[in-house]
């Protein structure tokens, strides 16, 4: 037990208000809860990867971190035009 | 540590039936990729990298991208098909 | 470790079974129904995780460590990995057959599709 | 059979189906206590048989790569599927000739931001493929996301662009090539008289670029098959929206 993996575990707990933001309401709210995920979710995995002191593993927030882009785009775009 | 894993498991669970209980399909989209992300944090915390990141990939873009696929074919069709919900007696 | 945590993944994994029976059974949308399969299917990789997880066990990725270090399964983790690739593609196909029975009856409600009745 | 007794019948079943599993469970070996015997001689031999330092590429490329042939096909075959029910226009000639009439505008800023990140996308994608052998990767996940980045061109409606990309003969051509260049490295085993996808190249340094032999080369045949299929599977939900018409039946 080190510190960075407390400091994971306080970033991931974070995680609960935004259960309740995905899991319940319109669609609009649940995609705010769902952006916030993604960012909370790729800060805890940078956290753990320190904490696990394996560096290859720091390829996983970096996809995240670019494909959460992707993804915002395309929740939002579809959101607007198709649904 | 091990405290902390049993509480992502929960977390998983609870969004499963979440998932499952939503009934308005749009919404079960988003639902579903934060089902997707959050196994993907389990994986990783569970020392499964390969996993998590066909997790992060599949399940956070590439299944809520299908089904968010087909439900606008299926809007966009019932927008410029106005009588075809009369039903066309094909076989 | 304590006793009540020796079986929670497998737990889960069920819990997540039935769930996604649960939606099945009970949904009035064949994309909802779709999902609920997706749901189902997830619980596959919860089982496989629980067993293969070893505690003390670091990722079987030799990069910065020595192949002798204790590691979790490596075997149970690529069972996995395809199949979460072909689980998307798979889904895929099953909305494509909704979408074709939306166009050809006009319903989307597992229940009027007539030509399915035995 | 009415929704409210195939609801009752289910949870009868369903909680039947839960008490036995959990009673199940319960004998199972405790979890964390693994004791399987293949996954720790894998684990120990990875790096000396096979001169790749990530077991679970090694198991999926090499030591099970029969098995991964198998789930290669289920791709193929779903997405042969996918194609075969959505789409109708099958020669070039009509495709081409489909005008676009999808004209809205999306704010500059994010077509100003699509154009680096898309980019940026490509480039970690090919990372992500050519390092499966060393880091967490391969050709599964980087199929994926280099689908991905394509996609924001259509999402930065760019809509021409993306229809004259994905609708392109080569997206198909390629997806045909991946699945057969897999079979065919491992027919090349056997014509060198040993089993079929046993691992021929030269194993290279452990921890270069070109080592594990086999394995950097069926991840990138998989990356190509991966990246194909989920190009056309866009691309049959997309067609009618892209061209904006609705076929006579």
């Amino acid at each position: 037990m080190n510190w960075w993996l407390w400091a994971g575990i306080a970033v991931a707990s974070c995680l609960i208000p935004c259960a309740d933001m995905c899991l319940r309401g319109s669609p609009e709210r649940r995609l705010v809860g769902l952006e916030m995920t993604s960012i909370i979710i790729t800060l805890a995995m940078v956290i753990f990867t320190i904490a696990f002191e394996r560096i290859p593993f720091i390829d996983l927030p970096l996809t995240l971190a670019i494909m959460s882009f992707g993804g915002a785009l395309v929740f939002a775009r579809f959101l607007e035009h198709h649904l | 540590m091990i405290w902390f894993g049993a509480i992502l498991l929960l977390l998983v669970a609870i969004s499963g039936f979440a998932v499952v209980c939503t009934r308005d399909v749009t919404s079960q989209v988003i639902a579903l990729s934060f089902y997707g992300l959050l196994m993907a944090l389990t994986f990783f915390f569970f020392q499964a990298p390969d996993v998590a990141l066909s997790q992060i990939t599949v399940g956070a873009v590439a299944l809520p991208l299908m089904v968010m696929l087909a439900i606008s074919r299926m809007k966009f069709r019932k927008a410029h098909m106005p009588d075809s919900s009369s039903g066309e007696e094909h076989d | 470790m304590p006793h009540v945590l020796a079986s929670l993944p497998y737990f889960v994994a069920g819990w997540l079974f039935f769930c996604g029976l649960y939606g099945l059974t009970t949904s009035r949308h064949l994309v909802h129904a779709v999902i609920s399969l997706a749901v189902l299917q997830s619980s596959t990789y919860m089982l496989l995780l629980g067993i293969g997880y070893r505690t003390g066990g670091t990722a079987p990725v030799f990069v910065d460590i020595s192949p002798g270090r204790l590691t979790v399964d490596p075997v149970v983790q690529a069972l996995m990995l395809t199949d979460i690739v072909v689980e998307a593609v798979v889904v895929a196909l099953l909305l494509a057959m909704v979408v074709k029975a939306y166009e050809k009856s006009g319903s989307v409600s597992p229940s009027d599709l007539r030509t399915l009745r035995g | 059979m009415t929704e409210r007794l195939r609801a009752r019948i289910f949870f009868v079943a369903g909680f039947i189906f839960l008490a036995l599993y959990f009673c199940a469970a319960l004998n199972l070996p405790p979890w964390g206590d693994y004791r399987g015997p293949y996954g720790d001689f894998i684990s120990r031999m990875v790096v000396y048989q096979r001169h790749a330092t990530d077991a679970v590429n090694a198991i999926n490329y090499d030591y099970r790569g029969f098995d991964t042939l198998g789930e290669e096909f289920i791709l193929f075959t779903a997405v042969l599927g996918v194609m075969m029910l959505l789409r109708r226009r099958a020669d070039t000639a009509t495709r081409e000739a489909n005008k676009i009439k999808e004209t809205r505008k999306l704010s500059i800023s994010v077509q100003v931001v699509n154009f680096p990140v898309f980019f940026v996308t490509v480039v970690f994608g090919f990372y992500i493929g050519l390092h499966g052998q060393l880091t967490p990767g391969g050709g599964f996940q980087a199929g994926v996301i280099l689908a991905s980045a394509l996609l924001l061109v259509y999402i930065c409606e760019n809509t021409e662009a993306f229809q004259r990309i994905t609708s392109h003969r080569a997206v198909e051509v390629s997806e045909a090539l991946g699945a057969a260049s897999y079979a065919l490295i491992g027919l090349a085993a056997l014509c060198l008289g040993v089993p079929f996808l046993t691992n021929i190249l030269p194993l290279g340094t452990t921890g270069d670029v070109f080592s594990g032999g086999n394995i950097a080369l069926i991840s990138a045949c998989v990356g190509v098959e991966v990246t194909a299929a989920f190009l056309l599977v866009i691309y049959s939900y997309l067609e009618e929206i892209v061209t904006g018409e609705v076929p006579e039946e």
